[in-house]
Formats: structure tokens, C-alpha cells, sequence
């Protein structure tokens, strides 16, 4: 490890191990607590100390705090997933000046203040997925409304971007009616799911490409007069949706393995920081049980496809 | 010729008419220069701040790394400017608990007016800074003019203030900052580690630190927190006073607001949420008297630092953002307790060596059972405070001050 | 002087009287606010009142803002103010959750009890600072507020509990209908009509009022005034507290950041509600209508076109408009009975 | 009814009580028999409120004899002592604002019906009953905020009787009665006497005491004097016990050759308090002005230093007018105002003697706007030097000093201003005989070098020694001018109570 002369940290101390620090959007977001899992078991592989830290709110200021810890810290390297593209930017950048690697999952910043993006999927992948599912579970037709998380987050604005663009081209007859955002808080989820059916008196489908709202819409709708009528779709977590899946508010709904995407990201982590790759495109890397992959351009590294999960194979699934 | 001398020889005058006496002539001080200076509230919060400073040094790794000084001052530098005119607040026995939605309404106006708008930095910031005057005055002119309780007041206005920031944008953020400025904000002095945002800190701190400690106008806001009616007696301008700290607050609280927004790239109606809290605990860990009337800027600091170097070493440990919480709030809760637990242990001690007296059958010579200058007791007689004002007169007194 | 042109009309029949205060009270005023806003929403939208699930999130929005807002009141009405009950509600919330994690098949009314008493716990320790300490509530519950927070904070660290995680039948209570009114409705009403008759109606409770009407005169005349300031608090916790499992029925997810802002909101609803934020007057009922009003406008706003980013700003100026008519209000009084003193 | 077989339902012997540097009791003692109306009085700050305050269980004594009916007590709380059978009333009535006129008497023991629940019809027909018997018409529903003070004082006092105590203790209950009410309490605390209790009156007013009580108690510097049937003294010899020498001594005004005018007031109206108020001083001369508790005499003076506002009417100073409702620019035009309130008005008592004295001329101690500690040090030592207030250092509290040195500093504070008028409200009230000449002398030196003095007291013996002339105040007029030579004691009370006496002719019509 190269800590600069953070004098004497544990990382100098036990020569090799690297200090690998999850920074997630914010604490108490079961999502992030797999994908952060899937961090763990990986630096526990490679033999580096793991570990968390994140703002309670999904802001950015919350996160550049942290930022600026890990830099004092002189971790080996941070991955996180970013609550704005640009406004974090200065501090990752002071951080990588002090040699600290850098590695965004899930949610991207600029390419310039990182070394490596791992996608949980490409962004046509995930909205193409979503547009699949809520178009089957409406036949085709209808209003939908979409529940997002703050209104800045780049990878959910990305999808819904290109989900507008999909259902325009290709389903004439379902209308997207509106877009709130729940800012990733249950309660708020919740509560803007009961305004948007209020609102919408003719709402067919609610669409939520994050797994806090997706959750607090199925919640919402499972025992209210709608369930049956609107369908709710988008990105989940098993464990979370399993009762509504069970129940039958919900039909299906996508996600990739979000333990697999953190076990991707501190492997990645672990190739820039011990020198192994550059994070240039071409370069290539072991993941543990994941294999080999490949960097791509802007420095992406890319986990698969999306994956459907629905009543038949929810069970086999548990996080 | 002063007053003072012409003072003196009248005085000499009417002593020398009346009885021959020689003038009387008193010392400046009751204690020594010592007493004063350590035996003080402000002293032993800076006593902390630099005992935990040093047990940070010694014994967090990377505290004592080249990057701590220059981030811990970076966050705390909203909280020691807001502090500062909060500290004035608080002294005139009022609080203003708006000041971080006063924040997020500037960093809202700084982002509409220079991303979306396409305004300078300089012209945003100074729009930015005339709301948060605006804010000010809207606080003060129901506070000071129509007599209202700013703690219901700032509630309100808290709610208020937020809300347009937030209604304004959304959730959305405005991100895309003119890079040069934002690079300022976060620059360093030439080479040291000193953050360029202490500059400007520095001067509000001379600045506060010389309204409140060297002009008529900080005497007169302590004769406010102490008793607004005798101050009003004595020619202090108690509106508008009050109508100038509260301006003061919301302007400094937007210049915070201006900064918060270049360092962090981002303009966003929830920005700085809570941080009127933060600021209250520093300045009440300060030393500063919630009923008024008591406080000084170098321990507000002292409580700010304080406050930002706990933090920085938690964090550094790897201690979350919640058991910072809990310290934060133990320390205001003792630090507020201390003179009634002081109080009562000598209550205690004085009951306990002398005999039990004031029972059923109290002898005629039993000793006093109260100490007899026992602040309690004064406060027990009956008088009656106006019904619209807070009862913190009269609770100020049951609160044993630890002046020297 | 003396008061014999001032009031003619001295022992004026009761019952015309009863009908003239109550048509005068800030109460009446507020009820028929929420009324026009339910209008106005209904007319924008027909589901708003006209479905059963309109009916139902009408009265199951605010009913948990209002058992807090009740225990907020009777805190305020003492002179006193407590920052701390959203995290008394966090730790409630967070604990209901847990305790059927923990303690599978924990029959649901032990969970409530619970949640009440941990809610009385901490409500006790602030009054207990409060009344022993000498020491402002303002500071004592703003610093409990961290100290609560924190310890919900490191307990729950970032875990969080799922409708999956509670009994069925404890999340059907959050839904549950009684002759279409919601049960937490129920229980809300109920709170609020046991400490409405018990401020107006019981000794300890009118002495609440005398004690922050003026905590000197209350002294001189030997009210326990110690007593009823802890109970207050105890009052203002264990309320937060049964909120806090209502929060946990109603919403099913909850996560160490619930109840954050909800002193303010609290509050909010108290003194919009009539409640004088230096204590002494004002009604449970008052809090209580304050905190549908706020709740209802924030499921109005959308519907008539109001991007709902603005309903804080609406809140402000509630609270503002509600402070200032009472100032406006009370001034007028007092030149009327100067007034009446003159010419007499 | 005879006073000596029955045991006192009151004793108390070398009570003392201090409150810090304060001995504000030396040797309280009393002996009150049940069936007995009995009057203590005493000069200001004689320590009466006091010696009640103890009796009532809001301070503890620091040491002495106190005994109620028959036994050793010592009550804690307010609360014990009411449960004991101990009902007062205080001298400044302690109402809550909020609530209701009935709820203001029952608070604490409301008549309760079954579950606990407030039988608020049975409280109601009680106050009615009470209000009857003291045949006064209160609302009984409305708020006590807002009430003047003498129906304050009459709840206060509606109160005490509904406690159906052993003892009832009025601490100046009639200080602003009219004279109708006055009547009435009379009744009713006579009857009260033939119903067996004891009672203790205080009160100021001579005629009241004469008419009303027994016994008489006399108090003199928080010591007990003497006691007397009512029927073997007179006025004289009260005055005598009361102030312990011949009043002539005490009021050493020394004639100064009148100047300009320099204050001049016309026509000065404020709705509800005062009308149609002109008067001047002229520099050198003390004005007094005399009236009853209550007649408005303070506020006159508040609006004509700025503190207050006022409707109409002007105020000029030196010849010049003076804005009204801003007492900075009334300050620098060369006026000071020695409020009557020293702890709530004339002195931040938790500031240093140097802020203090320092207060009203900080503009004139910093330099480029600054000011210093040294700067006020250097000011404030003269001018508490001059007045001699005992204290060892200039920063020291004023709270930590005796209630005659605060004065001295109030004084001191409006000196240092360098006025060319100086109103002073009750310069002497509650400080000792000592200090009291002292401030007499200082006023006579102060108008003798040529400074106007505007002057209130209560005390008329003190208005009387002192004042040039006296302009009498009734119910919010100037009621009479009288110079120092017409002046009597008489003339002065009939002036000041001629409205009354109006009143209570209408009020009987
Ligand atoms: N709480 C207190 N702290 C300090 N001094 C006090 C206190 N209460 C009373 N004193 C002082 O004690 C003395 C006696 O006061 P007290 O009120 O008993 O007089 P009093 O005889 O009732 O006078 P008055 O006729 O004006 O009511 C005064 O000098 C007063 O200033
Ligand atoms: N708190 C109060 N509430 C209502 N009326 C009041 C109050 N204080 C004073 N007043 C009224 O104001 C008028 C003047 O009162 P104040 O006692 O100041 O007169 P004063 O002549 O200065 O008497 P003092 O001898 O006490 O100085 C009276 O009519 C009185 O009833
Ligand atoms: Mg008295
Ligand atoms: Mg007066």
C-alpha cells in the first residue's frame, strides 16, 4: 500500500494488505448492504481490511465528508456509488492526489474523477428490461408513472431517459404520466406512491427502478383498494419483494445480483490499487469466482444482464 | 475634559463638603487576573478542545496527517460563521433556528442564479447574500417590532425558508459551477494546510468579536439578555438591536451558503439541513447562556472546533456519524447541568455539616439551613413576569451562573 | 374601576355561551379550514373523498403526526418544549420491528406496551433534566434529540426492518378499517379524547396550564410544580413512543432515520393549532386539528397542481400566519378591555 | 372575646432572614390570637413581606421561633402552609393569565364530583358565592389577563377567603381599592374575625387601620418594635415607633435659586393611563409628585423620558422639544430617569457596578466607536466613589449588593449622564433611614447646583420635606399645585383621592 505520509498507518504496518473502504449512496439501504456484503467476502479473499462507512441521507455533501476521511486515512482505495455525477468530483480527485483508488459502482460520476465504473448492466439493458416487464404486466397499454429515487441520481435518470425513449418508439399506447421521487426514503416513497394513485386517478402501472421504491409502492398498494389494479414494477431486492411477489401485488421485477456487483467492484479495486491494471481499456483482471473481466471504454467494467425474478424462482434467492 | 474628571472633582467636592472624608477609591477587579482568566466557562471548553486535540494527536492514526487541518476547517467553517451572529442572538435572550434553511434558500438563489441564469459568482453571491438579509429581516421585524417568540417565530420560518429552497429546485441540484470559483473555495493559504475560506472567517471573527466585546452596541445585547426593560431604560434601542442581530444571522448564514455551494459543486434545496442544531450545540457548548446575557465569541470557537475536531478524530476511528451525535449531545446536556449539579452538591454539603434544621421543630439558633446566598432562594420571591415573555428571567436566576 | 359597567352580562346562560366560544375558537376555525382544503381537493378530484381509499388515507395520513402532536402540546402548554420525540419515535419504531425479529410469536399487545413504555423512559429522563436539572428544555431535549438519535443510530447501523420482518397481522393493524375508519385513526382519536378530558377536566390536568400559564405563580401557590413537568414529558415520550409502533404498522419498512424532522412538524401542528408557544393555552384538540391541517395540505398540494416541494414552505407560512393572528388577536382584546376600563 | 386564654394561632419570635449581603428580617415577631384583626406595619422595606413570606412557606427562616397554632412549624412549601390552614395574600397579586377568573381562586382543590372530574358547575356557584358576599361583579369565565390590578386584587383576595383558613394575611390588599371595595373587605374580614380566625393586615393607610384592627404591630428595619391595642395609640405615636425619630430630621431640603424652566410638559395624554398632564420644572428646583399606589404617576413620568409612548401632547426639554418614545435622544438632550423598580428597571442586577454605571453614557466612553472595560472603570470609579457605594470592587454584581447601594449605583448610573433634569421615582423606596438621608442630602446638593429634579414618592412626610413644590396626581390628573409652604398632609391626600371620592359617590347612585 502507498499511503503517501499518512503517517504510519495499518496499511504501511502490514505491508501488502490493502485497506479497501465501501462508500454506498447512504447507510440503512438494504441494497447496498448485499452489494457492500459482495465487497466484503471479496477483500476478504484477497486478504485486504474491508470497511463501510456512508452519510445517513443520500446527499453528496453527506459522502464528500467520507471522501475526505478515506484521502486523511490514506485508504488504498474507495468504491462507491455516487449521489451526484460532478458535485463530488474535487473531492475524489484530492483523494486520488493522495493515491487513493477510486472505483464508482452502481451509480457513475464524471469518468475524469475516477479510475473505474463497474455497471451492474448497461443502462439499455436495465431500461429496456423495465420497459419489457411493465409493458407485459399492462398488455401493452396504459398510464404508468414512474417512482425514482432523488431527482440526481445519474444512473436512475440515465434509465428513465432512455426508458421515455424506448416506450415512444416502440409501445404507442402506454403513456408515462409522471415522475416523483422518494429520495430513496421509505416513508417519502411511500407517501408519493399514495399521492401519484390520488393524482392519477387512471394509473396502470408504477414503474420504480430503485429498490427502496419499488418496496414502498408495493407496500403501499398491497392493502390498499388498488392491488390488483396497478401493476408495480422495476428494480428490487428478493428478500424485500418476496411478500409482494407471494401476495400478488407484484408480478415481476428486475435487478442484477447486486452482491456479485460489490464483489466485481472490490476485486477492481484491488487490481488498480496493487498496481495490476491502469484502469486503461483492455486491461483485464481476475474477479474470484466471477472470472476474468475486461475494462471497457470510459474505464466501465460491466457485471451482465439483468435478471428477472418472479413467484417461480423468488425462492431460490436470498438477499 | 471627561465626564469622568469632572466626576472626580465634584465628588471630591461633595466628600470634602460633607464629612472631610478622603473620596473612596475601588480596585477594577474582585479576583486576580488568574481566577478570571481560568476559573471561566469559555476557559474550560477550550481546556477540552485542547485535551481532546491532543489525545486525538497521540492517539488516532492520521490525525496528525498533513489533510486534517485542511478538511476539519473546511467543514466547520459554515458552523463558526453562523456561530458567530448566533452567539449574538442567543446573548439577547432570543435563538433563531432558521439559519440553516436560510443556508439552503442561498445555495438555492447562488445555483438558479449562476447555473440556470448564467449570473457571475460575485453578482449570485451578492444577490444570494441580500435573501439571506431579507430572511434576516423577516426573523427580526416579527421578533423585535411585532413581539413575537422568535423560538416560535424561527420554527416557523425554518419551515418557511426551507421550503421555497426546496420548492424552487426540487430535488433537482444545479452542479455545473464556474470551475475557477469552486477551485477557490476549497484552495489553500499559499502552501500551508490552512483552507482560503479561514480568511474570510477570520475577519468575521475579528469583526463579531469586536461588535460584541468592544462597542456600546455588544454591551447593549447583553443588557437585553439580562433584562430587556432595564436595558430600554438606559437608551439601548432593544428593536432594533435585536432587528440587527437577526439581519446579521441571515446574511452571515447566506455567505455560509455561498461557500457551501462552491465546495461542494452543488446546489440543492436540502442542503445543510439540520445544521441549525449544530450550531446552537456549539454555541451553548461555548458558554453562552440559552436565557441570554451571558457568552463570549472565543468560547463559541472553542465550542465550534470542539465540535469539528471530534467529529474529524471519530470519523478517522471509524466511528459513524451516530455516537458523534451522542457525544455532541452528552456534552450539551452536561455542559448545561454542571452549575445546577455544582450548586447542589454544595447545598448538599452544607445541609450535611450543619444539623438538620427547618424540620418540624426547628430551634431558635439552629444554623441556616440554606446557604444564604443560595440563588434559589432570591428567585423564590414572587413577582410576575409580563405573560408574553419567556419565563427566562426568572429561570436565570434558579440557574446557578459560573461567573467569576 | 370597578367591573360593574365592564361585564353587564355576568352569569349569561351557559349554553349560549358554550355555542358563542365555540364558534369563536381557534378549534372551530381550523376544523373549518381542513373542511374548505377537502373541498377544494375534492373538486380538483373525486377520489380525494369519494373513494374508499381516498376516505381511508384522509384519516390515516395524519393519525400518526397527531398522537405525536398531542404529547408535543401538552409539553408546550407546561412552558416547556421537547426537540426529542422524533427519535424517541425512531427508537420506538426501530424496536417494534426488532422485537419480532427477536422474539418470534411476541404477542402484539406486549409490542405496543413496550414501545409506550421505552417512549415514557426517555420522555422521563428529559423531565427529570428539565424539573431537577434546572436546566432549559430547549437545550436538555436538543441535546436528548442527538443523544436518542445516535442510539437508534448504532443500534440499528445501517439494517433496517421489512414488512417481511413483522407479523401480517401486526401490519394488517396499520391498514385495518373499523366501519371504514382506520384503526390507527381510532387510536389517535382516542389518545386525544382521554388527554383532551384530562387537561380540561381533572385537577393535574388544569394545573398543566396554570404551570405554564406562570411557573412563579404556580409555585406561591403550591402546585407540585416538579411533579407535572415530568409528567408532561413522560406524556409528551410515551405518546411519541406509541407512535413510533404506529409508524411501524403503517409503513412496514422502517430504518434508524424515521421520525427525523417530526419535532418540528409537531410543534408545528401544536401552535397552528392555537397552542401558545410559551404555554399556559391552547388544546390538545387545537394540536390535533393543526396536525391534520398539515398532513391534508400535503396531499392537496399535488392534486391542485402544486409541485409538493413546496409544502414546507405552506407549513412555514402556516405557522407564521397562526402566530401572528394570535398576536393580532390578543392585542385586540387587550385595547377592548382597556377600552371598557376607561369608560367605566 | 378574650384575647389571652385562647392559644395565639400565630407566634413568631427573632425571626431572621437574609438574602445574601441582605438581612432583609433581623428579629421578626408577632403574636396573632385567633378572633383578631391585627395590623403590622411599618416603613418600607421594614421586612413585612418578609416576616409573611416565611410565615407563608416561600422562604425558610434562618433562624427564630415560629410557631402556628400552638406547634413548632416550618413549612417547605406554600403548599404545606395552605394545607395548614394558612391563606394569604400577597402583596403583588400572582395571578395566572391564561385561565379563568374562577379557575384563578379553586386552582389546586377545584371541587371534583365523581372519576376526579372537575365539578366545574359547583366551582362556579362557589366563586359566585364568594363574589357575592364580596359584593363585587367579575366575569367569572374570562381570562385573569388583561384584569386591572384591583380586580387582580380582589380574585386574590376571593381566593383566600375560599381557603377557609385558621389565618388569612393580606399583604396591602387595599393599595388599589376603591373605596366601595374597601368596604366590602372590611365586612367580610370582620366577619371572618367573629367566625374565630385570626388575621393579618397590612397596609400603609392610616384611617384603614384605625378602623379595621385590633392590634396593632409595629416594625422598623426588619425589627420587631412594639405592640399595642389600637385603642391606647394614635397617629403620632405610630409615625414615632415607625420611623424612630422626629421626621423633621430626615428631610433637609436647603432652598437653591430657581432657574429657567427646563423641563415643560403640556398637555400629555395616553389613553388609559393619564390625560391632559402640564407641568414644568425649572432648573434648581424639586418637583414632587404625590399620589396613590397606582395613580399613574410613573407612567407620566416613563413617556416624558421616551420609555413609554403617549397619545398627544408635547414634551420639551431646555426649550427644545423632545421626540417621544425614544429615551436615547431624550438622554443626550440631558434627561435621566431613576425608575422606581431598581432590580427590573433601573440596573442590569447581573452586571458589574463599572457596565452599570457605565450604561447610559457608552457613546461618550468609546473612541472610534470602541469601548473598553478600563474605559468604563475610569468613569464609573468617580461616580460610585461620590455616592459612597459599599462594595469591594467595580466589578462586582450589582446583585450582590444591598437594596440602599443599588441605588446609589441606579443613582450613580443617571449622574454620570450629566443630566440637567433629573427624574426620580421613589429614590427611597425599600433602602434603609441611613441611606435614605443620604439621598435626600445628595437631591438637595444636586438641585442646589442648579439641576431641575423631578421627584416621586409614596412617602409623604418625604415629598412634603423635600419638593419646592407638588403636583398631585388623581387617577391619571394633575389634581392639585401646592407650594412647600401651603403643603399639608391633608390637602395632599384629599387632592389625591378627590376622584375617588367622585367615583364612589357615582358608584353609590
Ligand atoms: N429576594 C430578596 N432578595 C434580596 N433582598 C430582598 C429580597 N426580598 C426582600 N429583600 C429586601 O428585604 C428588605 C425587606 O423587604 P420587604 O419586602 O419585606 O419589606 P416590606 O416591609 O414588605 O416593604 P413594603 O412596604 O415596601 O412592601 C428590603 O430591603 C428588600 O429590598
Ligand atoms: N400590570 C398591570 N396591569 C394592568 N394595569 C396596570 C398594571 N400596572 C399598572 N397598571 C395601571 O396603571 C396605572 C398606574 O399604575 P402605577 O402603579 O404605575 O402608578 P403610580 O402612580 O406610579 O404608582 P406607584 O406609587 O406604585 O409608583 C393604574 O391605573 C394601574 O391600575
Ligand atoms: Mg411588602
Ligand atoms: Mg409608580
Amino acid at each position: 500500500g502507498d499511503n503517501g505520509d499518512g503517517g504510519g498507518g495499518d496499511g504501511e504496518a502490514s505491508g501488502e494488505e490493502l485497506n479497501i473502504t465501501f462508500l454506498p449512496k447512504n447507510l440503512g439501504n438494504p441494497y447496498f448492504e448485499t452489494s457492500n456484503a459482495g465487497g466484503e467476502e471479496a477483500v476478504e479473499e484477497f486478504g485486504g481490511t474491508y470497511s463501510e462507512v456512508g452519510p445517513q441521507e443520500a446527499t453528496p455533501d453527506g459522502q464528500v465528508e467520507y471522501i475526505n476521511t478515506a484521502a486523511q486515512q490514506g485508504e488504498d482505495a474507495l468504491v462507491l456509488s455516487a449521489n451526484d455525477p460532478s458535485a463530488i468530483c474535487g473531492a475524489l480527485n484530492e483523494a486520488r492526489d493522495v493515491d487513493v483508488a477510486v472505483v464508482t459502482f452502481d451509480s457513475d460520476t464524471d469518468a475524469e474523477c475516477r479510475d473505474l465504473f463497474v455497471n451492474q448492466a448497461t443502462a439499455e439493458g436495465i431500461a429496456s428490461a423495465q420497459v419489457q416487464l411493465v409493458a407485459e404486466q399492462i398488455d401493452e397499454e396504459g398510464e404508468i408513472a414512474i417512482l425514482s429515487a432523488s431527482a440526481n441520481a445519474t444512473n436512475q435518470n440515465l434509465w428513465i431517459e432512455l426508458m421515455e425513449e424506448e416506450i415512444a418508439a416502440d409501445y404507442p399506447d402506454i403513456e408515462i404520466v409522471d415522475t416523483v421521487y422518494g429520495d430513496d426514503d421509505d416513508q417519502r416513497s411511500f407517501d408519493q406512491t399514495a399521492a401519484l394513485l390520488q393524482t392519477h386517478s387512471d394509473l396502470d402501472a408504477i414503474v420504480s427502478p430503485t429498490t427502496v421504491g419499488i418496496a414502498a409502492a408495493a407496500r403501499y398498494i398491497s392493502d390498499s383498494d388498488y392491488a390488483g389494479e396497478v401493476a408495480v414494477t422495476g428494480l428490487g431486492t428478493p428478500n424485500q419483494m418476496r411478500e409482494y411477489v407471494e401476495d400478488g401485488t407484484v408480478e415481476a421485477f428486475a435487478l442484477w445480483n447486486p452482491e456479485d456487483l460489490g464483489y466485481l467492484s472490490a476485486w477492481a479495486a484491488n487490481a488498480l490499487a496493487s498496481g495490476e491494471i491502469e484502469g486503461e481499456e483492455g486491461d483485464t483482471f481476475e474477479a474470484g469466482r466471477l472470472g476474468e473481466y475486461t475494462v471497457g471504454a470510459d474505464g466501465e467494467v460491466v457485471l451482465g444482464e439483468p435478471f428477472v425474478f418472479n413467484s417461480e424462482n423468488i425462492g431460490d434467492f436470498d438477499f | 475634559m471627561t465626564a469622568a474628571t469632572r466626576a472626580q472633582t465634584r465628588a471630591s467636592h461633595g466628600a470634602a463638603e460633607r464629612s472631610g472624608d478622603e473620596a473612596r477609591t475601588y480596585a477594577a477587579y474582585h479576583r486576580p487576573w488568574w481566577f478570571r482568566t481560568f476559573i471561566s466557562a469559555e476557559f474550560l471548553i477550550i481546556a477540552l478542545l485542547v485535551l481532546v486535540w491532543i489525545i486525538a494527536t497521540t492517539s488516532v492514526d492520521n490525525f496528525s496527517g498533513p489533510l486534517t487541518v485542511r478538511y476539519l476547517l473546511m467543514d466547520i467553517a459554515p458552523l463558526m460563521m453562523i456561530a458567530l451572529p448566533m452567539t449574538l442572538v442567543i446573548i439577547t435572550g432570543q435563538i433563531d433556528l432558521s439559519v440553516a434553511s436560510t443556508m439552503g434558500l442561498s445555495t438555492v438563489v447562488v445555483g438558479i442564479l449562476h447555473v440556470q441564469m448564467g449570473l457571475s459568482i460575485p453578482l449570485s453571491g451578492l444577490l444570494a447574500i441580500l435573501v439571506g438579509v431579507l430572511c434576516g429581516v423577516f426573523n427580526g421585524f416579527l421578533v423585535a417590532y411585532v413581539k413575537l417568540p422568535s423560538l416560535a417565530v424561527t420554527i416557523g420560518t425554518l419551515a418557511l425558508y426551507r421550503g421555497i429552497a426546496v420548492g424552487l429546485l426540487g430535488t433537482t441540484a444545479l452542479t455545473d459551477f464556474d470551475q475557477g470559483w469552486s477551485d477557490l473555495a476549497t484552495s489553500s493559504i499559499g502552501e500551508s494546510r490552512i483552507p482560503a475560506i479561514m480568511i474570510p472567517v477570520v475577519i468575521l471573527i475579528l469583526i463579531f468579536a469586536v461588535l460584541l466585546h468592544f462597542t456600546p452596541f455588544g454591551r447593549g445585547l447583553y443588557d437585553i439578555g439580562h433584562n430587556e426593560q432595564a436595558a430600554r431604560f438606559s437608551g439601548v434601542n432593544v428593536a432594533r438591536s435585536q432587528m440587527t442581530t437577526f439581519i446579521l444571522t441571515g446574511a452571515v448564514s447566506a455567505a455560509a451558503g455561498i461557500f457551501y455551494t462552491l465546495r461542494f459543486g452543488n446546489s440543492r434545496g436540502d442542503n445543510a439541513t439540520g445544521l441549525e442544531l449544530e450550531v446552537i450545540a456549539a454555541v451553548l457548548l461555548g458558554g453562552v447562556l440559552i436565557f441570554g446575557g451571558r457568552g463570549a465569541i472565543h468560547g463559541v470557537l472553542a465550542g465550534a472546533l470542539l465540535i469539528g475536531v471530534l467529529s474529524s478524530a471519530l470519523r478517522l476511528e471509524g466511528v459513524t456519524v451516530n455516537v458523534i451525535n451522542i457525544i455532541i449531545g452528552l456534552l450539551l446536556v452536561i455542559s448545561v447541568l454542571t452549575p445546577t449539579l455544582v450548586a447542589g452538591a454544595q447545598r448538599l454539603r452544607e445541609r450535611l455539616s450543619g444539623p438538620a434544621a427547618g424540620q418540624d421543630s426547628a430551634p431558635p439558633t439552629s444554623e441556616p439551613p440554606e446557604s444564604p446566598d443560595s440563588p434559589a432562594q432570591q428567585n423564590s420571591t414572587p413577582h410576575k413576569t409580563a405573560p408574553h415573555h419567556e419565563s427566562a428571567p426568572a429561570d436565570s436566576a434558579s440557574t446557578p451562573t459560573a461567573t467569576p | 374601576m370597578t367591573a360593574e359597567t365592564l361585564t353587564p352580562a355576568k352569569r349569561e346562560n351557559s349554553s349560549m355561551r358554550a355555542v358563542r366560544s365555540l364558534l369563536a375558537s381557534r378549534e372551530t376555525a381550523i376544523v373549518l379550514v381542513i373542511l374548505v382544503i377537502i373541498a377544494v381537493a375534492t373538486s380538483f378530484n373525486q377520489s380525494f373523498l369519494f373513494t374508499g381509499q381516498g376516505w381511508r388515507d384522509l384519516l390515516l395520513t395524519p393519525s400518526i403526526l397527531m398522537v405525536v402532536a398531542v404529547g408535543s402540546a401538552v409539553v408546550i402548554i407546561t412552558r416547556n418544549v421537547d426537540l426529542s420525540v422524533g427519535s424517541t419515535l425512531a427508537i420506538t419504531a426501530y424496536m417494534t420491528g426488532r422485537l419480532f425479529v427477536d422474539v418470534p410469536g411476541i404477542p402484539i399487545f406486549v409490542v405496543v406496551l413496550l414501545g409506550i413504555l421505552v417512549g415514557a423512559g426517555l420522555g422521563l429522563i428529559n423531565g427529570a433534566l428539565v424539573a431537577f436539572g434546572k436546566v432549559p428544555a430547549l437545550v436538555v431535549t436538543l441535546g436528548t434529540m442527538y443523544i436518542y438519535r445516535g442510539a437508534v443510530l448504532t443500534w440499528a447501523g445501517s439494517d433496517r426492518i421489512n414488512a417481511s420482518d413483522m407479523p401480517g397481522s401486526f401490519l394488517n393493524l396499520g391498514t385495518m378499517q373499523i366501519l371504514s375508519i382506520p384503526l390507527l385513526t381510532i387510536v389517535a382519536v382516542l389518545v386525544l379524547i382521554v388527554a383532551g378530558y384530562w387537561l380540561s377536566s381533572t385537577r393535574s390536568g388544569r394545573e398543566m396550564y396554570a404551570i405554564g400559564s406562570d411557573p412563579e405563580a404556580a409555585k406561591l401557590y403550591g402546585l407540585p410544580t416538579t411533579k407535572r413537568v415530568i409528567i408532561a414529558f413522560i406524556l409528551g415520550g410515551a405518546l411519541a413512543g406509541l407512535a413510533g409502533v404506529m409508524y411501524a404498522a403503517r409503513y412496514g419498512t422502517v430504518s434508524s432515520s424515521a421520525g427525523m424532522g417530526w419535532e418540528f412538524d409537531a410543534i408545528g401542528a401544536a401552535v397552528i393549532g392555537g397552542v401558545a408557544i410559551f404555554g399556559g393555552s391552547g388544546t390538545v384538540w387545537g394540536a390535533a386539528f393543526g396536525a391534520i391541517l398539515l398532513m391534508t395540505i400535503n396531499r392537496t398540494l399535488p392534486i391542485v397542481g402544486i409541485p409538493d416541494f413546496w409544502q414546507r414552505a405552506v407549513v412555514g407560512a402556516l405557522i407564521i400566519g397562526a402566530i401572528v393572528l394570535d398576536r393580532y388577536l390578543s392585542v385586540r382584546r387587550h385595547r377592548k378591555l382597556q377600552e371598557a376600563r376607561d369608560k367605566a | 372575646m378574650s384575647l389571652s386564654d385562647s392559644t395565639p394561632v400565630l407566634e413568631l419570635a427573632g425571626v431572621r432572614k437574609t438574602f445574601g449581603s441582605v438581612t432583609a428580617l433581623a428579629d421578626g415577631s408577632i403574636t396573632v390570637y385567633p378572633g383578631s384583626i391585627h395590623a403590622l406595619v411599618g416603613e418600607n422595606g421594614a421586612g413585612k413581606s418578609t416576616l409573611i413570606k416565611i410565615v407563608a412557606g416561600l422562604h425558610r427562616r434562618d433562624r427564630g421561633t415560629f410557631r402556628f397554632r400552638g406547634a413548632d412549624a416550618a413549612f417547605n412549601s406554600t403548599a404545606e402552609a395552605k394545607n395548614a390552614g394558612i391563606a394569604v395574600i400577597y402583596q403583588e397579586p400572582t395571578l395566572f393569565p391564561d385561565l379563568s377568573v374562577t379557575e384563578n381562586i379553586f386552582m389546586g382543590r377545584q371541587p371534583r364530583s365523581r372519576g376526579g372530574r372537575i365539578d366545574k358547575h359547583a366551582m362556579q356557584q362557589e366563586a359566585a358565592e364568594i363574589f357575592d358576599r364580596l359584593g363585587v361583579n367579575l366575569d367569572l369565565n374570562r381570562p385573569a389577563d388583561g384584569l386591572s390590578i384591583a380586580d387582580q386584587q380582589i380574585i386574590e383576595i376571593a381566593k383566600a377567603i375560599s381557603l377557609d383558613a385558621h389565618l388569612l394575611i393580606m399583604d396591602e390588599p387595599t393599595a388599589a381599592l376603591s373605596g366601595v371595595e374597601v368596604e366590602r373587605l372590611f365586612a367580610v374580614a370582620r366577619s371572618l374575625r367573629d367566625e374565630g380566625r385570626g388575621i393579618v393586615f397590612i397596609s400603609h393607610r392610616f384611617d384603614e387601620i384605625f378602623s379595621l384592627c385590633d392590634t396593632i404591630t409595629v416594625m422598623r428595619d426588619g425589627s420587631y418594635v412594639a405592640t399595642t391595642p389600637t385603642a391606647e395609640t394614635s397617629n403620632d405615636e405610630l409615625v414615632t415607633m415607625m420611623v424612630g425619630r422626629e421626621v423633621a430630621d430626615l428631610y433637609p431640603k436647603t432652598p437653591a435659586e430657581l432657574g429657567e424652566v427646563v423641563l415643560e410638559v403640556e398637555e400629555l395624554s395616553s389613553a388609559g393611563t393619564f390625560s391632559d398632564v402640564s407641568f414644568t420644572v425649572r432648573a434648581g428646583e424639586i418637583v414632587g409628585l404625590a399620589g396613590l399606589v397606582g395613580a399613574g404617576r410613573s407612567e407620566i413620568v416613563r413617556a416624558v423620558f421616551g420609555v413609554d409612548s403617549y397619545d398627544s401632547g408635547t414634551v420639551k426639554l431646555n426649550g427644545r422639544p423632545v421626540p417621544k418614545g425614544q429615551p436615547s435622544v431624550a438622554i443626550r438632550a440631558g434627561m435621566a430617569l431613576v425608575p422606581e423598580d431598581r432590580r427590573q428597571q433601573g440596573l442590569v442586577v447581573d452586571a458589574s457596578l463599572a457596565r452599570n454605571i457605565g450604561a447610559a453614557i457608552r457613546r461618550r466612553l468609546s473612541r472610534f466607536g470602541l469601548i473598553t472595560t478600563s474605559a468604563e472603570n475610569r468613569a464609573a470609579g468617580p461616580w460610585a466613589s461620590q455616592l459612597e457605594v459599599k462594595t469591594s470592587a467595580l466589578s462586582m454584581n450589582a446583585a450582590t449588593m444591598s437594596g440602599g447601594n443599588q441605588q446609589k449605583v441606579a443613582i450613580a448610573k443617571w449622574l454620570a449622564t450629566e443630566p440637567s433634569l433629573l427624574i426620580i421615582d421613589e429614590p427611597t423606596r425599600g433602602i434603609d433611614v441611613g441611606t435614605k438621608a443620604e439621598v435626600h442630602r445628595l437631591l438637595s446638593q444636586l438641585a442646589g447646583e442648579g439641576m431641575a429634579i423631578l421627584m416621586i414618592s409614596s412617602e409623604l412626610p418625604e415629598v412634603m420635606g423635600m419638593a419646592d413644590r407638588i403636583l398631585v396626581v388623581g387617577e391619571g390628573r394633575i389634581s392639585a399645585e401646592l407650594d412647600r409652604d401651603e403643603a399639608t398632609a391633608e390637602k395632599v391626600m384629599h387632592a389625591a383621592t378627590a376622584r375617588h371620592e367622585k367615583n364612589r359617590q357615582e358608584a353609590a347612585a
